[in-house]
């Protein structure tokens, strides 16, 4: 603080004026690229070696690695079963607690892997064969496939997009489009299963009764 | 351990009901539950005129994600309770999960702003528990980039202070500088916040050429550009009769409050983990501890501004007395330390940042328990707010520079 | 058809009344026109029977919507400004400069939702911004921008600022009430406590021009100080000026004074609950009240409209030095270039039919002649350039000779904003002060000074003027 | 190490301290029963022999078969950190008198170990939660803490916890870590 009262506010405004013509410290980014130092290693991306080739193997070790599970990995190891993990990312937090319980030690049965039993890929073949690997045919080749396993195998659409050469995007969303089409193997009481969520059964019918009449949850009228 | 609600407790503020039933009485910061604590009780009974105010924690200047219940009398604040945990991830949970290198990443994030000294202290834990010997050239670096980052945390704490005291230029001017010292540790280290840099036994890197060029020429113009910098604070009459006088408290006090760093030394006490407790090669270098004895806001600002100084100086000697030798010592990759505990403290720009590991000889630690400087002073917002304004709040807690990332572990 | 009701269906509410109105609207319209042709004469009659009242309603209306330009304008100042103070490039992609960001902002603010918080007193609420923007708006109908534009000359025209300036306050008062947040409370509550405080300091340092000038009409007060820059009443009431400023400042909401929106400590004050269109107005009314604020210190201050210097003295100084190295030299009216378009004819039509082409193919001769290496279009399209630069300086200087009101309103907008731009700087620069600071400085120190220069301004007058 | 400083506390705390004093690096331990907390804390505060006026950090410790609170001093006496662990606090209801007589920055501290281990320090005016919500009823840096059953038994209503008992709640045995620490 200066002896003159109010003397600092005038250097300091002298000094803001003196910046306003000074040169700017932003970087207008679409124009200017940011000035990335060699070992930044924040970028997300896979490395590819001097033959052009991807160098992930899908060996998983880095999944493993990774202290907060962040990544996750669909591949298809070298002897050609899927061992992709799958999972929506709405599901992460139960896979993150999953996955604390299997490295206390405990097994968990884990949905995710019910998918991957062996599935025999030849009969999607000889389908295959039947319609030309022509990926035109989509509808018909499913509807084969589902015919002969009875819903739709992940393994048979991940084989169906690599011979035919399709998106495994688009075989999965013609066959989820059509309503006839499932990934499920059917179940005999699915359908009783479904209509009973809708309507409760008669004990629990009774239980809320009884509960309305006395006021007292599961009271016995 | 019934987990029913019945009708002898009380709905809690997650619950969904309370928001249906009483829409208005939900963002009451009156708990909705019986006082739990004497503290409590005192706290939130209303007496004659006052009201409670609920800052934040969306609050445009708490540092994050704080939550300060005021108890105010007019624009007078009569008293106030921090309610935390709103970025509490369980750090110490998880590095008891994780193995010792993975800590390193683990608490990176602590202390955002200076994340180089969050690592800091775990790895000179686990190094006595290894019985390491860290090599110089390491050493020197580790003391080189962590004064960098002291600066570029209180050039930070500057625009901070400022911009709570309604100042709008010097937050930027200040993230300017900060940012070309980020800009030269990511060269270093390979990232510009989390730099998860310092292992065990050594660092990650040597110093490298694009590093090495951008310090010289930020080293070149640091000073005058720091100084003027300050001259837009430092004499502003505004500026300082806000924060004279603001939040005093005394050495006993302070150290009662278990105070360290800055704030610590800004009422007089000269108590500096590099020399109270000389670790790394602090030992070896030529630099001063600033000392104030006002221990007002003010103080607290004028010592830091007065540290930037001195960790240049720190800079340049190491800059000097570099040796040449390996950067990191020969270790096993999987780490296995034979059972035992080990405590290492050092300062960080907020004050002492400290480290207490058990092994029990398995590749975890049995339990890391890591002390925050900015968790023990934002305690001592209350002492010192008694009495002020709302306005001085926030420069308050600004002036005790606290990061909620440390404070929420 | 389908593209049609499409684009029916994603209207909102507002836009389909507003659809709705504009064919209702053109045909009123048209139908009034051609009421007015059928019945012209009585209704004509009557219009000039009313003429004051029109009058009143136009200059209304222009103020009006002139205060949306000025608030833009006051905006994109804030925001360049001050990021070139920081360090930043600030805005720069939308129009030149990025000039039309706050055109934008307008636009954004306009189609944002527009909430009531529950709770909250929805007629208060609604009407806070309003009393706020039409108190401002009501203020500006006194400033003379240039000789005979002001949208009244009142005879107690500072009177009337003062008094409806002060209904601002309600405004933010009833916003910070109604809001049913102790965060707008406290923002109305300080907003209250801080513009009438800083209204007695403001008023009181006014007393000693008046007493100087003897008037309350603003333009009588501009007429007073025509001439050199030095009949301003700043050099007269050096004192009044600098407590005028500083009490302007606060009553304006800006920093250091900016206590009812400090958004550090109250969040965003009595603003906090509104969005949309409210707060859009409550931030116009901000900005239209530090032109506004600039502009009286101009006027009575800073010689209004007035240019800094006198012409004709200049002109007869230069005369006489001129006439003195070369005797048979003088000029007689050397700006008399001022033309009447009526009396030139087809001559003018000529010209402005020709002028463009051959102003341009004159303009763009050097450059292709020269660079041997341009390409023609190149040349014609700098020609072309050069030319509406040339034309609009000339037009320019046609106009700030010919007539008296534009010199008027080039002076008086060049000293506003450059007082807006001070506002701004002070913004980029300063902290803010506390409010028990702001308090103690309105009444501790503004308040004996305005009492002394009032006390000093009427001793002089008495000794010196009698 | 400081050999003296052993020397001292040996003299002066050998009666209450239920182990050996130990060094290694720079750090001294001294191991009490967790009653005689403050009666030994303050001695080590007031006495000028010893000047212990800055207390560097207070943690919970479970090692699996009981708690401890450990205390970590610095002092210009002596070139050492000087650990004070406040030994065999039994898991199933962990009480150890508080230490905020002394230093009352403890507070937050002392109430960060009653949140994350359910430890009561009797004589805290404000021992709250401080990290977890305050209807939570887990303490999860105890090791028989698991996040899935945690997660089950979370309830959604409030809970006063003094009122709580603090047993162990359903890990298995098998799967606790343990030291002897």
């Amino acid at each position: 603080m200066s002896l003159v009262p109010g003397l600092g506010l005038v250097r300091g405004m002298a000094l803001t004026l003196r910046r306003f013509f000074e040169p700017k410290a932003t970087i207008r980014y679409p124009e200017v690229q940011a000035d990335i130092p060699p070992k930044f290693r924040g970028r997300l991306q896979l490395l590819y070696d001097e033959y052009g080739t991807l160098k992930c193997e899908t060996c998983f070790q880095c999944a493993q690695a990774c202290p907060i599970e962040c990544i996750d990995m669909g591949g298809m190891d070298t002897k050609g079963r899927f061992h992709v993990h799958w999972g929506a990312a709405e599901t992460y937090g139960e896979r993150r607690e999953e996955s604390a319980l299997r490295r206390s030690g405990r097994t968990v049965p884990d949905p995710a892997y019910d998918h991957f039993e062996g599935v025999d890929v030849g009969p999607v073949d000889d389908i295959l064969e039947t319609f030309d690997h022509d990926p035109a045919h989509l509808l018909p080749i499913l509807e084969a496939t589902q015919a002969h396993y009875g819903y739709l195998p992940v393994g048979a659409l991940k084989r169906i997009s690599q011979v035919t050469g399709t998106w495994y995007a688009q075989i999965y969303g013609t066959a989820s489009f059509y309503g006839h089409l499932r990934f499920e193997p059917p179940t005999v009481t699915a359908q009783a299963t479904a209509i009973s969520e809708r309507r409760p059964d008669e004990a629990a019918f009774l239980a809320s009764l009884g509960a309305s009449l006395t006021g007292r949850p599961g009271g016995d009228a | 351990m019934t987990t029913t609600a019945g009708p002898h407790q009380h709905a809690s503020a997650d619950d969904p009901r309370v928001m249906l039933d009483d829409q208005i009485g939900a963002f009451e910061p009156i708990p909705p539950y019986p006082p739990r604590t004497e503290r409590e009780a005192e706290f939130y009974t209303l007496g004659d005129g006052e009201m409670f105010l609920n800052m934040g924690p969306q609050h445009p200047s708490t540092h994050g994600v704080l939550r300060v219940v005021l108890k105010l009398d007019g624009e007078k604040v009569v008293d106030l309770d921090p309610v935390l945990g709103y970025l509490h991830r369980g750090v110490e949970k998880l590095c008891e999960n994780a193995d010792y290198h993975q800590v390193i990443s683990q608490v990176d994030p602590l202390e955002y702003i200076s994340s180089l000294f969050c690592e800091w202290s775990p790895v000179m834990a686990f190094e006595k528990l290894l019985d390491v010997e860290v090599p110089r050239r390491a050493e020197y670096i580790r003391v080189l980039s962590g004064e960098l980052n002291r600066i570029a945390s209180h050039a930070l704490f500057m625009g901070w202070f400022a911009l709570d005291l309604g100042g709008l230029t010097p937050i930027l001017w200040s993230f300017i500088e900060r940012d070309e010292i980020v800009e030269m540790l990511a060269a270093l280290t390979g990232q510009r916040m989390l730099f998860n840099y310092f292992r065990i036994g050594g660092v990650n890197g040597d110093l490298n050429h694009d590093f090495m060029s951008r310090l010289g020429d930020w080293m070149s113009r640091a000073t005058g550009q720091i100084e003027s910098n300050l001259t837009l604070l430092n004499e502003n009459e505004i500026f300082v009769r806000r924060a004279r006088g603001l939040g005093v408290i005394d050495t006993e006090t302070a150290l009662s409050m278990c105070m360290s760093g800055p704030n610590l030394r800004a009422t007089g006490s000269p108590f500096d983990v590099r020399r109270a407790h000389p670790y790394s090669i602090y030992p070896e270098l030529d630099f001063d501890i600033p000392t104030r004895s006002e221990g007002d806001s003010l103080a607290r600002y004028l010592l830091r501004m007065e540290e930037i100084k001195q960790s240049l100086r720190i800079i340049d000697q190491c800059l000097h007395q570099m040796p040449d030798s390996p950067i990191m010592a020969k270790l096993p990759r999987l780490l296995r330390p034979r059972p035992g505990r080990a405590y290492a403290a050092i300062e960080g720009p907020r004050g002492q940042y400290a480290t207490y590991a058990i092994s029990d000889g398995t590749d975890q630690p049995f339990r890391m328990r890591i002390h925050d400087p900015s968790f023990i002073h934002l305690q001592s917002v209350g002492l010192l707010m008694k009495n002020n304004l709302i306005a001085d709040t926030m420069a308050v807690m600004a002036s005790l520079d606290p990061v909620m990332g440390g404070v929420d572990k | 058809m389908t593209a049609l009701s499409r684009t029916w269906g994603r209207l909102t509410l507002p836009g389909k009344i507003v659809f709705t109105l504009i064919p209702l609207l053109a045909v009123l319209t048209a139908g009034l026109i051609a009421f007015i042709i059928v019945l012209g004469g009585p209704i004509w009659d009557l219009i000039l029977a009313n003429l004051w009242f029109i009058r009143f309603l136009v200059a209304a209306t222009i103020i009006l919507v002139i205060t949306i330009p000025i608030a833009f304008l006051n905006i994109y100042l804030e925001m360049k400004v001050i990021a070139l103070m920081n360090l930043r490039v600030g805005p720069d992609r939308v129009g030149p400069w990025g000039s039309l960001l706050s055109v934008v902002h307008g636009l954004k603010v306009l189609i944002k939702e527009d909430f009531t918080p529950t709770g909250a007193d929805s007629i208060v609420f609604t009407w806070a911004p309003v009393v706020t923007y039409g108190a401002a708006v009501m203020t500006l109908l006194v400033i003379p921008f240039a000789p005979g534009m002001a949208g009244q000359d009142f005879n107690i025209g500072l009177l009337y600022f003062f008094a409806v300036g002060g209904m601002g306050v309600v405004g933010l008062l009833m916003g910070g009430w109604s809001s049913f947040n102790k965060y707008s409370l406290l923002g109305g509550l300080r907003s209250a406590a801080q513009i009438i405080s800083y209204e007695i300091p403001l008023t009181l340092s006014v007393v000693g021009l008046l007493i100087l000038a003897g008037t309350m009409s603003l333009n009588q007060i501009v007429m007073q100080q025509s001439g050199w820059f030095t009949d301003w009443y700043v050099f007269r009431q050096p004192l009044g000026f600098v407590i005028f400023f500083i009490a302007a400042t606060a009553e304006a909401n800006r920093t250091p004074f900016d206590l009812t929106e400090a958004d550090s400590e109250i969040v965003a004050g009595f603003a906090t609950e509104y969005s949309g269109m409210r707060f859009g107005f409550f931030f116009f009314a901000e900005y239209v009240n530090v032109f506004i604020m600039s502009a009286l210190t101009v006027v009575l201050f800073l010689g209004g409209w007035n240019a800094p210097f006198d012409i004709d003295a200049l002109v007869n100084v230069l005369n006489g030095v001129v006439g003195a190295v070369i005797p048979s030299f003088h000029i007689a009216t050397p700006f008399s270039i001022a033309l009447d378009p009526g009396s030139l004819g087809i001559p003018l039509l000529f010209v402005i039919g020709l002028a463009p082409l051959i102003g341009t193919l004159v303009l763009a001769a050097p450059f292709y002649l020269v660079r041997s290496s341009m390409r023609w279009w190149v040349a014609l399209i700098i020609g072309f350039v050069l030319f509406n630069v040339v034309a609009g300086g000339l037009t320019f200087a046609w106009a700030y000779v010919s007539f008296d009101w534009v010199a008027g309103l080039v002076w008086f907008m060049a000293k506003t904003f450059a007082f807006v731009f001070l506002f701004v700087w002070m913004r980029g620069t300063l902290p803010r002060v506390r409010i028990d600071q702001l308090m103690g400085f309105a009444w501790k120190w503004l308040l004996p000074a305005a009492l002394l220069n009032l006390f000093v301004t009427a001793a002089a007058v008495v000794i010196v003027g009698s | 190490m400081d050999r003296a400083l052993k020397a001292r506390l040996q003299a002066r705390f050998g009666d209450i301290a239920s182990g050996p004093i130990r060094q290694r690096h720079d750090e001294t331990e001294l191991r009490i029963p967790a009653g005689a907390a403050p009666d030994v804390l303050r001695a080590l505060h007031d006495e000028p022999e010893f000047g212990f006026l800055m207390l560097s950090d207070l943690a919970g410790v479970d090692t699996g078969d009981h708690m401890q609170v450990v205390y970590h001093l610095w002092s210009e006496t002596t070139s050492d950190w000087l650990r004070v662990v406040a030994d065999r606090i039994p898991r199933d209801d962990p009480r150890t008198p508080s230490i905020t007589f002394l230093w009352k920055g403890a507070e937050w501290m002392e109430r960060e170990a009653y949140d994350m281990f359910g430890i009561v320090f009797e004589g805290n005016r404000d021992l709250r939660r401080i990290y977890m919500p305050p209807d939570y009823t887990s303490f999860p840096l105890r090791k028989d803490f698991f996040l899935p059953d945690d997660a089950a038994r979370s309830p959604g209503g409030g809970v006063r916890h003094m009122e709580r008992s603090h047993a162990p709640q359903g890990a298995p045995a098998g799967t606790i870590r343990r030291v002897k620490a």
